[in-house]
């Protein structure tokens, strides 16, 4: 099924009742609603789904007893932190202090709106699409610098430092698996790359590379997003709360709905980049299960790859200790950085020679 | 318990001689306050290799600005034990580095264990202020021709220029309320100051206006994850005094129940460990395996955590039928489970990382700060109590002092995880054999303790407990002083956290496992 | 008027303790009549904040294991909602005053507490903190964290099992579901429209300046 | 081969996998979460668990006390405290202290048992009833003979 019927639909409804500017207009602030709304919609779902998959790795239950099995229980949270009492702090920097939290979601809201959900249902879709994603992601440092910097807290202070020196490094590994695809698929459009993928997964079509290409993503991606074991920047038993460690009430929401957010987000692009995105799986030669495949919608794909990741990614959080900033480093520049350009090189060779499927 | 009193001129050179003659563990330095015959000091001091001990004093008559020569530079653990005797007792050590209080509020009045102290409210209020900063090191000298201590040197102790952080007394890796002052230079830790004291309840104090069986009480709250241990302490201390010989029932189950204890001590250690590190999984599955010996402890016991079961003759109630089979069986879950624990957090490459190579304490060093238990060991010192001074069943039963060589918090790790097998090893050898009996002696309604000094240690699970008793005779004890297992771990924390990483204090603090209420008491 | 009872699954309301102090507080705030939306409004936050008490990792002695144990797989708080355990008092609902507080740490408490942000709650746990149990006597003891801070619920015990912890838990959760968030009626112990001091990670060093020794 | 680049990264792969082995195999074993309070009416609590003290009574209603003060004077803390009274027994002429009211404070019992193990009557006892959290302190004041 392909969105873009829709969307042109709606687009042909409005031009047949407003002039050009207002429809745009109207348009923009639809899409901006829309992804917003899907935004909060996942940022719920994912802080649900944390909470009882971490609760399993643990042998607990986790959330019970709010709604049937829990199920009510972020929609608390979230009634509860809107109310919470907003702090403002004596000799801090107000406006970075109160510009932090929004820089932090809004670079995850743009990542987010690269996200391909089904064909043609993509907010943001141009030719440097890879380009773009990273671009965007990498400004999130930015907000957590700021807040902790202008928190005048000297544990804030560490652990902005921390996340910076820590996320600069290991965006370097994740362009560089990113650019190790984009020589696969050969473009940089995001809706090309998953067009690409029909008749195969990159994953498969890449075989070794690809994978370790993926394995390497995945660290990565979780090193990117601060999450254990590379929750430096926020380490509770080191540095109390990290760099949000004076926000309250809902600035506080903001860090910790960005954090879930990037880890959607850093999923979501793995599964499109590596698993085919919106594209069922495709076996070549079984056409009968080609057949079944296709029938299931490529929303149902895109979003059961993603949280697949999403699970692995908790598994791996719910299973390992914390690093040392020191060792965070060595891990991406004497392990992981040599390793995905040679990983590059391989990809290009491979490209080259034809050897992929 | 006998004590040789030396003369303050000859301190000095007689520790000094038997320093040199291999007393190099420095096990206990005690305040004192005799009223009349004037303040002292006891210390008492041990082999490391033949375990004989001595036991000496001194004192001085001075009260207003006593003076006592410092031994800090030949037991390093001398620098706290001093510094907490100027704070209860108001001695000033001469030649000491740093004479500030060690537990009490910088700006607090008195000093708390003289008999003639003033504890009013008026003197010493609630102060909701925060403590002024002390960070004035001070070091004393005896006034020429008088007796009196005087101010030789001062020195700040953090500079204006430097990056110094809190950590505590409100942290959660501070198993506690310790606080640490950091000087930093980016990750890396310059300068360390540590305070104790926000947990400190007087209970040395308070013991001195309780009846011995209400003393009891208090020994579970010191070192919470030892209380079996603890009261086990000051059980033996007062039945030896009182010439008491307990059945043999009770010592079979008061060492299972130390033994069971160990295993939930190393057990909670090994889970605030692993959630230090950032490991919470592994921290959720120590607690699930600990709760089945809260389980075990409950049902005898009636409590948890304190369990209050040791009494003076005995213990407080028998076992329950069928509670041998319950250990038994947790022996066996626990084996397997500790494999679990060990492939998860032990074995994993990151843990190795962190831990190896990160704060070591030597052999020579561990003695002398005195952190004996699973530290001393993990560096290779034989400091077992069960070994050294066998009490209870320990005389009898097989078991092996397992001892590590590199003292690093590695090892420190791998000590909890054998000295569990251990204990599981010792609780088989005991538990199908309990004897039939009494399970306690009768005693009078009123417990008096003949006049004397008596002293009694156990090994705690992370050391050497002691309990130490002056008695005159009354149904209240005079002095009561226990040991802290945890101290001398702070101590060395002085010495091993220079240079490492603000992560790494988190490690070593962790592997260290001290409780601070046993460190405050 | 019907007064409105605070439910709890699984626990009757007749069968919780200290039901009269409870009423006694919903007369007082039900003493002016609220409009049906602003009630709904009210019910619909207090649900929220009821079910979504993050505490302060507080401690200091034995209580604090019992509280993590709580945490723990066998009890497991996070059925509650309140495993989001914090440990900056900035994100906090409430403080566990769990063990005892003394001398020197009275005033470390009431700073994280004025730290905290509306809505705030105490909860003092064990014989220690709401009495300074084992150690009234003792000259460096606070008797009683009510001494410093407004106490919600008392949970006894030395220290109390889990289980009476979740206990004291829901009695707080029965408090918060009959508070009054539109009207200003409840208690506020913020300064309003104040900025806050920082929180404090270390006093800077004082060079030069010296104490005469006594 | 240990201490090789391609050695370590294997070793290191070798054991997060089986980090990975076990918390996975505890995702699918049954939890072991006891769900307080839904299972009140099958909670199990050792008999001898210590959460409150009460004093035992016949069918009348009478307890055992006979006000000798000893559990008072065995209270490390003070939270026991009794009151008396005097009464002349009409038949002997002999006068007796009964119990007037037995004050005991909850909120600050150690449940250490000294006062239990000094009772000559075995007129009080630990119970295990733990659900005691109140609002007010003064609710923890509690009187035990009726």
């Amino acid at each position: 099924m392909d969105f873009s019927t829709i969307t042109t639909a709606i687009d042909n409804l409005l031009r047949t009742y407003m002039p050009e500017q207002a429809v745009i207009l109207a348009e923009c602030l639809l899409i901006a609603l829309c992804l917003v709304l899907a935004y909060v919609l996942f940022a719920i779902v994912m802080i649900f789904m944390e909470r009882k998959v971490c609760a399993a790795f643990q042998c607990r239950v986790g959330p019970m007893r709010v709604g049937y099995w829990g199920l009510l229980q972020v929609f608390a949270d979230v009634f509860k932190m809107l109310i919470k009492e907003i702090i403002s702090i004596k000799r801090s920097d107000h406006i970075l202090y109160s510009l932090a939290p929004y820089i932090v979601v809004m670079s995850s809201v743009l990542t987010f709106s690269c996200l391909p959900f089904a064909r043609g249902l993509q907010a943001l879709d141009f030719n440097i699409g890879v380009f773009f994603l990273m671009a965007a992601s990498s400004f999130g440092v930015l907000g957590i610098l700021l807040a902790g910097w202008s928190s005048n807290n000297k544990f804030s202070m560490i652990g902005a430092m921390r996340s910076g020196g820590q996320m600069i490094s290991y965006e370097l590994s994740v362009g560089l698996c990113m650019l190790t695809m984009v020589v696969l698929g050969g473009t940089m459009q995001i809706s090309a790359i998953v067009e690409s993928q029909l008749d195969g997964w990159f994953i498969f079509k890449g075989h070794i590379p690809a994978c370790i290409a993926f394995v390497i993503y995945l660290i990565a991606g979780n090193a990117e997003t601060n999450r254990a074991p590379f929750d430096l920047p926020e380490a509770e038993s080191e540095l109390t709360a990290g760099y949000h460690t004076e926000y309250s009430g809902m600035h506080f929401g903001f860090f910790y709905v960005a954090e879930f957010m990037n880890v959607f987000i850093v999923s979501a692009i793995a599964s499109t980049l590596f698993l085919g995105g919106w594209a069922p799986l495709y076996i070549p030669g079984l056409n009968a299960v080609n057949a079944v495949m296709g029938y299931i919608p490529g929303i149902v794909w895109m979003l059961g790859k993603t949280f697949f990741v999403i699970w692995l990614l908790m598994w791996i959080r719910w299973t390992f200790p914390r690093l040392r900033i020191d060792q965070v480093l060595v891990l991406e520049w004497q392990y992981l950085v040599p390793i995905g350009l040679v990983n590059l090189l391989l990809m290009t060779i491979c490209v080259v020679m034809g050897w992929t499927f | 318990m006998d004590i040789t009193f030396i003369d303050k001129k000859d301190v000095r050179t007689t520790l000094r001689k038997m320093r040199e003659g291999g007393m190099d563990f420095l096990r206990e330095l005690i305040g004192m306050d005799w009223g009349e015959e004037g303040l002292g000091v006891i210390y008492i001091l041990e082999n490391s290799c033949t375990h004989e001990v001595a036991h000496l004093a001194v004192r001085t008559t001075e009260r207003q600005r006593p003076a006592l020569p410092t031994v800090c530079d030949m037991w390093k653990i001398a620098e706290l034990y001093e510094r907490e005797v100027y704070d209860f007792y108001g001695i000033h050590f001469t030649g000491h580095p740093d004479m500030r209080r060690l537990f009490l509020r910088n700006d607090w009045e008195g000093f708390p264990l003289r008999k003639d102290y003033d504890a009013s409210e008026a003197i010493n209020p609630i102060r909701l202020t925060s403590e002024p900063p002390e960070d004035l090191q001070r070091s004393y000298e005896i006034e020429e021709d008088k007796e009196f201590a005087a101010i030789a040197k001062r020195e700040n102790f953090m500079h204006f220029d430097e990056y110094v952080i809190n950590i505590g007394p409100q942290h959660p890796a501070t198993h506690g309320v310790l606080r640490f002052r950091l000087a930093l230079a980016g990750e890396e830790i310059r300068k360390i100051d540590i305070h104790c004291g926000y947990i400190h309840r007087g209970i040395e104090k308070l013991c001195e206006s309780k009846t011995y069986p209400q003393l009891l009480a208090f020994t579970d709250r010191l070192d919470y994850l030892s209380a079996h241990q603890n009261r086990h302490a000051l059980c033996m201390c007062i039945e030896k005094a009182m010439g008491l010989e307990i059945t043999p029932r009770a010592q079979y189950i008061r060492t299972i129940m130390d033994e069971l204890q160990r295993i939930d001590s190393h057990l909670l250690m090994l889970s605030c460990a692993a959630m230090d590190l950032g490991a919470l999984t592994a921290f959720i599955y120590g607690f699930r395996d600990r709760e089945k010996v809260l389980d075990i402890f409950e049902e005898v016991t009636g409590g948890r955590l304190i369990q209050n079961y040791n009494i003076i003759g005995g213990v407080q109630a028998d076992i329950t039928a069928g509670w041998e089979v319950k250990v038994k069986d947790y022996c066996t879950y626990q084996l397997d489970k500790i494999k679990e624990f060990e492939d998860l957090f032990v074995k994993s490459i990151i843990t190795k990382n962190r831990m190896t190579g990160v704060g070591v304490l030597t052999r020579e060093e561990a003695i002398s700060y005195g952190a004996t238990g699973c530290t001393g060991r993990a560096a290779g010192w034989a400091c077992d109590v069960r070994k050294r001074h066998p009490y209870a069943l320990y005389g009898e039963v097989d078991f092996k002092e397992v001892l590590h060589t590199h003292g690093d918090s590695y090892d420190r790790v791998l000590m909890r995880i054998d000295e569990i097998k251990q204990a599981v090893h010792i609780i088989r050898q005991l538990i199908d054999n309990i004897p039939a009996g009494e399970y306690k002696q009768k005693t009078k309604p009123i417990i008096k303790l003949p006049e004397g000094r008596f002293s009694a240690s156990v090994e705690g699970s992370r050391g050497e407990f002691g309990v130490f008793i002056e008695s005159h005779g009354d149904k209240n004890p005079y002095r009561v002083k226990f040991r802290p297992m945890g101290l001398p771990l702070i101590a060395s924390m002085h010495k091993i956290l220079k240079g490492c990483k603000i992560a790494d204090l988190i490690t070593i603090g962790a592997t260290l496992d001290y409780v601070i209420p046993d460190i405050d008491r | 008027m019907e007064m409105k009872k605070p439910y709890i699954k699984s626990i009757p309301y007749e069968e919780f303790k200290d039901n009269e102090t409870l009423e006694a507080l919903i007369k007082e705030l039900n003493k002016e009549r609220t409009n049906v939306v602003v009630g709904a409004l009210d019910d619909l936050i207090n649900w929220g904040r009821s079910n979504s008490l993050w505490s302060l990792t507080f401690a200091t002695s034995c209580c604090g294991i019992e509280f993590m144990s709580v945490g723990a797989a066998r009890y497991d708080f996070a059925r509650f909602g309140f495993e989001v355990t914090r440990n900056s008092p900035r994100q906090a609902d409430l403080i566990m005053v769990a063990g005892t507080i003394t001398h020197k740490m009275a005033p470390v408490l009431k700073r994280l507490y004025d730290q905290m942000a509306e809505p705030k709650y105490v909860v003092a746990v064990g014989g220690c903190a709401i009495s300074g149990g084992p150690f009234k006597g003792s000259y460096h003891v606070v008797n009683g964290v009510d001494k410093i801070l407004p106490v919600d619920v008392y949970i006894p015990g030395c220290p109390p099992r889990p289980e009476a912890i979740l206990y004291g838990m829901m009695q707080l959760q029965r408090k918060v579901k009959v508070e009054k968030f539109f009207g200003d009626k409840n208690r506020h112990q913020n300064p309003r429209d104040v900025r806050r001091e920082p929180i404090i990670v270390t006093n800077a060093p004082i060079d030069g300046c010296e104490k005469t020794d006594k | 081969m240990n201490n090789t680049y391609v050695g370590t990264v294997f070793g290191a792969i070798h054991s997060l996998l089986t980090g990975l082995k076990v918390t996975m195999k505890e995702f699918f074993t049954p939890k072991v979460t006891e769900q307080y309070p839904e299972n009140r009416s099958t909670l199990h609590i050792s008999e001898r668990h210590r959460a409150q003290l009460y004093m035992p009574t016949d069918e009348e209603g009478n307890n055992r006390c006979i006000a000798c003060g000893l559990c008072q004077a065995a209270c490390p803390n003070g939270t026991i405290s009794i009151t008396t009274t005097t009464v002349t027994d009409s038949e002997t002429g002999k006068s007796r202290k009964v119990l007037a009211e037995y004050h005991y404070d909850l909120g600050s019992c150690t449940f250490c048992q000294l006062c239990v193990n000094a009772c000559p009557k075995e007129a009080i006892k630990f119970n295990n009833k733990f659900e005691n959290a109140v609002f007010d302190r003064n609710k923890l004041m509690l009187k035990l003979n009726k």
